[in-house]
């Protein structure tokens, strides 16, 4: 059978970002294809060179076996190719109706409103999607009618290959079993489907091959009937972390040893969640969830990005709003969220987006590592200053050109080493961090985890997200997985990573 | 509107210097006269005798303060557009209060200038509500209020600060004593050029060297960042835009105080504009905008020469900062674009 | 945009401030003319310039002072108390502001008795008007401004006793739109006569006047040339005011004393527009005449604003 | 009443204009504070123009056609230059007041007199058609974001400007066509002074109505259709100053006239929900 879509040795080239080397992918006519990968894999660059978003270096792109070229989004439009992208294409300002007008590639010059109305009616009866009412406007809606909405306009054109980067990341499971039922209706009838996700059980449940890309290149291709979620979870977090992932027994975190539950019997919890769930305008609800954690404990968060995690970590740093109780020390938070009083009473935070929210790029190191609270009566207090960011980033092996070298120079593992330092540094009594390792060599990545251990030890409690199925029971704490927004009952760490992969899969352990 | 190197800096001012002298050039020939001439006039009428140089410390001192108060804002990441209103409120505070000030010199100075700082801080209030609580940005509604402070100079000085004597649309003399006096006899520059040149440096070391200024440049450079690392940005913004319209409300306290002494309609010939003109052209650095400000001075001053000298229209003035704004974006847009 | 040799320090050499363009045939203009004239009659070398903002009055003065320049003049009352601190510095320079009331041996006022002409204007209007009401139309509320509004209102009401002459002021000199449209409202109003002093914005007035056919006055400049609807005009001749000073100063007969010029010192004219004058009755124009002389002798004296 | 109407009309014609174009020009996400200083050019051309002997048709495109060229020119700084529009509108307003005063005086020399050009005839109202059409500007523009195409693209620069690039359309495209489009309004506008009610040219003959017009922008809070009763209730505000002093005055000082369209503008932003409906990426560079 002629694939539908065929990309051949495709590379791009980002700066010095390798995104993609060589990748080929083959799309047959009715099948779901899933593209998946890690975070910076190159699903996104590869799909937008698909549908001509985007112009490759190297590499062939063909439509039913015959070689095409796209020099803009319209080309590929016209080849019958559709691409819904990760980011929020709707304007926000404009009905639904508009809106769907807008990812009408046929849409006439001049259109009253009521056959723009008729359209959505149209469109919501086809492809059996729940459009809302045509003249709401866009940016009150919830995320998973926005998803529809793209989706329904991605379809307008009657594409032939249908590209959906991550359109279940805000869909609940009903949404997501209704979105799949409908991408079925299509493959059946001969239509092509591409699918990017993170969830490997809707990949299970749903797709028929899967490509799995990792660190820019394609890595596996095959039936999903051949292949098991464990098998897949595990090349996922291989690539993740580079072909040179070794069992980590050369070091010194041996679980048992570092178990760091000493202050087990201290009567006032360091933290505490009661019936806490962050409020966001978003499908993925976080139940409400209850943990405590004494001086001195640690849990670690493992999740797929995508599931929450990260939004409870946000919102228990005063970043997101939320209901329920948060208490850092004792001290309650203000559910309107409120970093400073987090921060107040004893919390540090590490972000899982570093450039955006852990440093400010165009600062000094020195400077970085002196916030929030820039030490001086009057004037800052330089030598004070260069004096703590020298000895932070010589214990966090941070490579600088010095320390009034910008925040933004440094590679994003030094970042990430900046970040820590400056968030350890403080002693705090609670600490958050989302992917504290993410993006680190190995040495650094167990240096981190070492550190973390030791503001554990010294007192304080710790909240660590992570998405490392392998990384997870190196901390010798208690796990819990979460899943759409769900938390597990706490694990051991030394459950089994099949059984850790199969629950944050989405699969029943 | 963030910081940048300082060669960077030097070279975008070298471009956009050079474009204002060619269009100076070009503009003198158009009206028939000599451009050596009108460069001569310029030169002596700026800084070529030490009365030149008085009227252009003079004019400075508006300049310098709202060059500052912008840079102040801008490092915080709040767009000022507003100094040309609290520069007028600022005024209109010393026009209301300075005549009922009685005492020492000294004491009604200083109660002039407390009370035209506060108006000037006061007519930002609305701007930062809006901005804070209703998401408006701060540009649209800073530009309003300058409408609103116009035409209120312009109500003011034929109603409830109109002077009693005579008829005249103009406020109430400041008693001589009162006025500042001249530094040096013959010259018109007075304290408050000093007083300027002082918070210039002032607003360097705030914004440079102590903790509250590094906390308002994170703020200005990462707002995100800034929060998620526990920095009260929203505080932090309302005191540099409140501190901001402090300073224009201070320019305009001591514009009435050291050299009109009294209100007029119109009373601004764009003080508030020009000034955020010099701090984007001293790259929002505080010292560097306050030259700025000094080098609009001096081609105000040199161009009203010109005029005098030459016969040139008074508009050169005003076309040939404009020029030098431009540019500094045009040269600013290409650098950008050609490291990207 | 030509304009006068360089002030030098040698010979007869005069200065002009004005607070606005001088190309607003108006006001400004008028000035200019006046120094002109000043350079053509005088043999003076001559010298502008066009002050931005209160804050550079005193820079200006002093500049021209500093050159030694024999006379400036500041052209409006705000210069007042700017000249009046330079003046103090600069004895052997002659400071003359157009309008005002400060004085010093080198410091003097000029002032225009418009008004004189104006009251005129209100006489023929009172006679003449079919409604018992007039309009005046200014820019900007200023005290010389509505100084010749209360004289055209004595002189309308002379002419119709119980007679009512409202004024309307834009806010602006430049606002010809706004000022069309104050015509228009006061002919809206009733008004068949329009005096206005509004400088460039006359203009507006005039289009108002046609439009409604109705009766306006040209002021400060002859305008009958202008419209139609222009029956007379109450001119300032500038020039002529500003040479008189000059000639003055250069004489050495200044002294220091307000300048005062009126009908009788023929800077201040009454002028009929001719296209229109086959409309006015004899009698208006005779008793116009006569309301003139006794202006000039003296013998009445019109009723003018305290500034 | 007649006349009052007539004169709120004439008022409201070139602030409706001015006010329309910058409004489409915000909706495509850029902004232009120097909408004083593009006035006075179509102002000032106009005028040349009709000096020159061109019939006030003919002198009405030509004031549109410099318009054009300084939106492009204000494109090229603040949309394809990605200056701060801020900061180029602040210069703008400079060079523009200082150029059409220069510009001035070579045409005319330092005359002292008033130099008349030829206005627009009438057509209804004592109104020339072209200030009658401005009314229905607004209308057009409402039409065109709400029911074309290119529309739609116009309102997506200004609200989400990546996803009209994903789409395959080009922000800066968009954005400077918007500043053409706005540039000549604001042009039309300023001309429309000259040609119908004040038929010369004076510096600073726009007298602050660009300023205006940025304000009722606001107050109509981005929506084409709210221009017309905002601009309407400035016109019909002045002309009812104009109508109450030459009723026998009010007491009310003329200054709060002047501020009204700032203080109705304020108001209408701390009424607002959000942030008062102003397009998301208002102000933002091209992506
Ligand atoms: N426009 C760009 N400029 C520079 N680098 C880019 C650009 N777009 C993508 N990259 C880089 O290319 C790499 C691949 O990115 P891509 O967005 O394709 O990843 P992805 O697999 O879609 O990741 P995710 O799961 O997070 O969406 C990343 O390192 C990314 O930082
Ligand atoms: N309690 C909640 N209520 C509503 N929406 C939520 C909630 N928690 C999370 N979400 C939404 O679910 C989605 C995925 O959550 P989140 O971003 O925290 O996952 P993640 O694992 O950190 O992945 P990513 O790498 O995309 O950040 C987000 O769109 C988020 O807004
Ligand atoms: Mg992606
Ligand atoms: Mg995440």
């Amino acid at each position: 059978m002629l694939p539908s879509l065929e990309l051949r040795g495709i590379s791009k080239r980002f700066g010095e970002t390798q995104a993609l080397s060589e990748v080929s992918l083959s799309i047959l006519p009715g099948e779901i294809h899933a593209l998946l990968g890690e975070n910076g894999a190159g699903k996104s660059t590869l799909v937008s060179i698909a549908a001509g978003r985007l112009a490759a270096d190297a590499g062939e792109i063909l439509r039913n076996g015959s070689p095409v070229s796209f020099d803009r989004a319209r080309d590929a439009r016209d080849a019958g190719l559709a691409l819904v992208p990760q980011h929020d294409l709707l304007i926000g300002a404009a009905s639904v109706a508009d809106n769907l007008a807008f990812l009408d590639p046929n849409a006439p010059f001049f259109e009253s409103p009521a056959a723009r109305r008729a359209r959505v009616i149209r469109l919501a009866q086809r492809f059996a999607l729940d459009l809302g009412d045509a003249n709401a406007r866009v940016d009150a809606l919830p995320v998973g009618t926005r998803q529809r909405i793209e989706i329904a306009g991605a379809l307008t054109g009657h594409p032939e290959v249908l590209i959906l980067d991550e359109p279940t990341a805000v869909l609940s499971p009903d949404e997501t079993a209704a979105l799949f039922a409908s991408l079925r209706k299509r493959a059946d009838a001969g239509g092509a489907v591409v699918l990017i996700t993170h969830r490997l059980a809707e990949v299970f449940a749903g797709a028929d091959r899967l490509t799995l890309l990792a660190r820019g290149r394609s890595v596996k291709t095959c039936r999903v009937s051949e292949t098991t979620p464990e098998e897949i979870g595990g090349l996922l977090l291989a690539g993740a972390e580079g072909e040179t992932r070794e069992k980590e027994k050369d070091f010194d975190t041996h679980p048992s040893k570092h178990a760091a539950r000493s202050a087990a019997n201290q009567p006032l919890p360091s933290l505490e969640l009661t019936g806490f769930a962050p409020h966001l305008a978003s499908a993925v609800r976080t139940e409400n969830v209850s943990l405590s954690l004494s001086p001195g404990e640690l849990l670690v968060l493992l999740a797929i990005d995508g599931n929450g995690a990260d939004t409870i970590a946000r919102a228990i740093a005063g970043l997101e709003r939320f209901s329920g109780r948060v208490e850092v020390g004792g001290v309650s938070l203000p559910p309107s969220g409120d970093p400073l009083a987090f921060r107040a009473a004893g919390g540090a935070f590490v972000p899982a987006d570093r450039r955006e929210e852990g440093l400010v790029a165009s600062l000094s190191l020195e400077e970085n590592l002196a916030l929030p609270d820039p030490p001086g009566r009057v004037f800052l207090d330089r030598s004070a200053m260069r004096a703590h960011a020298g000895d932070l980033l010589a214990s966090f092996g941070v490579r600088a050109a010095s320390s009034t070298a910008l925040a933004g120079s440094l590679s994003g593992g030094n970042q990430q080493k900046v970040v820590l330092a400056r968030e350890l540094s403080r002693s705090p009594r609670v600490l958050v961090a989302v992917h504290p390792t993410r993006g680190l060599d190995l040495a650094s990545a167990a240096a981190v985890r070492r550190r973390i251990l030791d503001v554990c030890r010294s007192g304080a409690a710790a909240l660590v997200i992570t998405a490392d199925l392998d990384e997870a029971p190196l901390f010798g704490a208690p796990l819990r997985v979460v899943t759409r927004g769900r938390l597990s009952a706490p694990l051991q760490p030394t459950t089994p990573v099949e059984t850790l992969g199969r629950l944050m899969a989405g699969l029943a352990a | 509107m963030t910081q940048e190197s300082a060669a960077r800096r030097f070279v975008v001012a070298a471009i956009a210097l050079a474009a204002a002298a060619a269009a100076l050039v070009g503009l003198t020939l158009l009206a028939g006269a000599s451009p050596i001439d009108a460069l001569h006039a310029l030169a002596e009428g700026s800084v070529g005798s030490r009365a030149a140089l008085g009227e252009t410390l003079a004019r400075a001192t508006a300049l310098v303060l709202t060059a500052i108060a912008a840079s102040l804002a801008f490092r915080a990441g709040v767009l000022n557009i507003g100094l040309e209103g609290q520069f007028l409120a600022g005024a209109v505070a010393a026009a209301a209060v300075g005549p009922l000030l009685s005492g020492a010199p000294f004491v009604a100075r200083a109660g002039l200038l407390v009370a035209s700082a506060l108006a000037g801080a006061l007519w930002v209030l609305p701007a930062a509500y809006l901005e804070a609580r209703r998401g408006v940005p701060e540009v649209l509604s800073t530009i309003l209020l300058n409408l609103i402070a116009a035409a209120a100079v312009s109500g003011l000085v034929r109603g409830a600060l109109q002077d009693p004597r005579g008829d005249y649309p103009q406020s109430r003399a400041l008693p001589d004593a009162v006025r500042l006096a001249p530094l040096v006899s013959g010259s018109r520059a007075t304290a408050a050029i000093v007083a300027a040149i002082a918070l210039a440096l002032l607003v360097t070391l705030v914004v440079e060297a102590t903790p509250l200024g590094l906390k308002l440049r994170a703020t200005g450079l990462a707002p995100a960042a800034a929060r998620a690392i526990g920095l009260p940005g929203a505080r932090l913004r309302l005191l540099a835009f409140s501190a901001s319209g402090a300073l224009a409300g201070l320019a305009g306290g001591l514009e009435v105080l050291a050299v009109t002494g009294r209100l007029y309609d119109p009373f601004s010939a764009g003080a508030g504009y020009t000034g955020i003109a010099a701090a984007l052209l001293g790259g929002s650095h505080p010292l560097a905008a306050a030259a700025s400000a000094m080098l609009f001075a001096a081609l105000g001053a040199g161009s009203s020469a010109m005029q005098r000298d030459t016969g040139v229209p008074g508009a050169l003035a005003t076309i040939v900062p404009g020029v030098l704004v431009l540019t500094v974006l045009a040269a600013r847009a290409r650098l950008t674009q050609k490291r990207a | 945009g030509k304009s006068g040799p360089p002030a030098r320090s040698t010979g007869f050499s005069v200065a002009l401030l004005t607070p606005g363009p001088i190309s607003d045939a108006g006001w400004n203009a008028g000035a200019y003319e006046g120094l002109k004239a000043i350079e053509k009659e005088l043999g003076a070398s001559i010298s502008h310039v066009q002050v931005k903002s209160p804050s550079e009055f005193e820079e200006q003065f002093r500049a021209y002072a500093a050159k030694a320049t024999r006379l400036v003049f500041g052209h409006g009352f705000e210069f007042q108390d700017a000249a009046a601190r330079v003046a103090k510095e600069y004895p052997s320079t002659v400071f003359v502001t157009t309008s005002g009331s400060k004085t010093a041996p080198n410091l003097a006022p000029i002032v225009f008795e418009l008004e004189q002409a104006a009251y005129l204007c209100g006489l023929v209007s009172g006679r003449m008007t079919k409604t018992g009401k007039a309009g005046m139309v200014g820019g900007v509320e200023l005290p010389s401004i509505k100084s010749t509004f209360l004289a055209y209102e004595a002189g309308f009401v002379a002419g119709h006793p119980g007679g009512t002459a409202r004024p309307v002021f834009t806010g602006s000199f430049e606002d010809v739109a706004g000022a069309k449209a104050a015509a228009l409202a006061l002919a809206d109003q009733g008004c068949d006569f329009l005096f206005q002093n509004a400088d460039a914005a006359a203009l507006g007035v005039f289009k108002g006047a046609e439009e409604r056919k109705i009766r306006a006055f040209g002021t400060n400049k002859n305008q009958n040339a202008l419209s139609p609807a222009v029956l007379a005009s109450a001119v300032i001749d500038m020039p002529r005011a500003f040479v008189e000073t000059a000639r003055r100063v250069k004489d050495g007969k200044f002294d220091g004393q307000t300048l005062r010029y009126g009908l009788a010192s023929g800077v201040i004219s009454f002028v009929w527009n001719p296209a229109a004058l086959a409309n006015v009755p004899p009698a208006v124009v005779e008793e116009t005449k006569s309301a003139e002389e006794k202006i000039r002798s003296g013998a009445f004296v019109v009723p003018r604003g305290n500034f | 009443m007649s006349g009052f109407f007539a004169i709120a009309l004439l008022l409201a014609a070139p602030l409706l204009l001015a006010a329309t174009g910058e409004l489409l020009l915000e909706r495509a996400g850029s902004i232009q504070i120097g909408l004083e200083g593009t006035m006075l050019i179509g102002a000032f051309t106009a005028f040349a123009a009709a000096r020159s002997g061109a019939g006030p048709h003919a002198a009405l495109l030509a004031a549109a056609c410099a318009g054009l060229l300084a939106g492009a020119a204000f494109a090229a700084f603040a949309v394809a230059g990605r200056a701060d529009p801020i900061l180029v509108g602040t210069a703008w307003n400079l060079v523009a007041a200082g150029g059409t005063a220069f510009s001035y005086r070579l045409l005319a020399g330092a005359t002292g007199s008033v130099l008349e050009v030829k206005a627009l005839p009438p057509f209804a109202f004592g109104l020339p058609a072209a200030a009658l059409a401005a009314f229905f500007v607004p209308a057009v523009l409402e039409v065109f974001l709400t029911r074309t195409r290119p529309g739609l693209a116009l309102v997506a620069a200004g609200d989400n400007p990546l996803a009209l690039e994903a789409t395959g359309g080009s922000v800066v495209a968009v954005r400077t066509a918007a500043s053409v489009a706005a540039g000549a309004l604001g042009a039309l506008g300023g001309a429309l002074l000259v040609l119908t009610v004040s038929p010369t040219f004076v510096e600073g003959v726009t007298a602050g109505r660009g300023f205006l017009a940025l304000a009722l922008v606001v107050f109509a809070r981005w929506k084409p259709l709210r221009l017309v009763p905002g601009a309407l209730l400035v016109g019909g505000a002045t002309a009812l100053q104009y109508r109450l002093q030459a009723g026998g005055g009010t007491g009310i000082p003329y200054a709060v006239f002047l501020a009204l369209p700032g203080l109705l503008a304020l108001f209408a932003l701390a009424a607002a929900r959000g942030r008062g409906g102003a397009p998301k990426a208002l102000g933002t560079p091209a992506p």
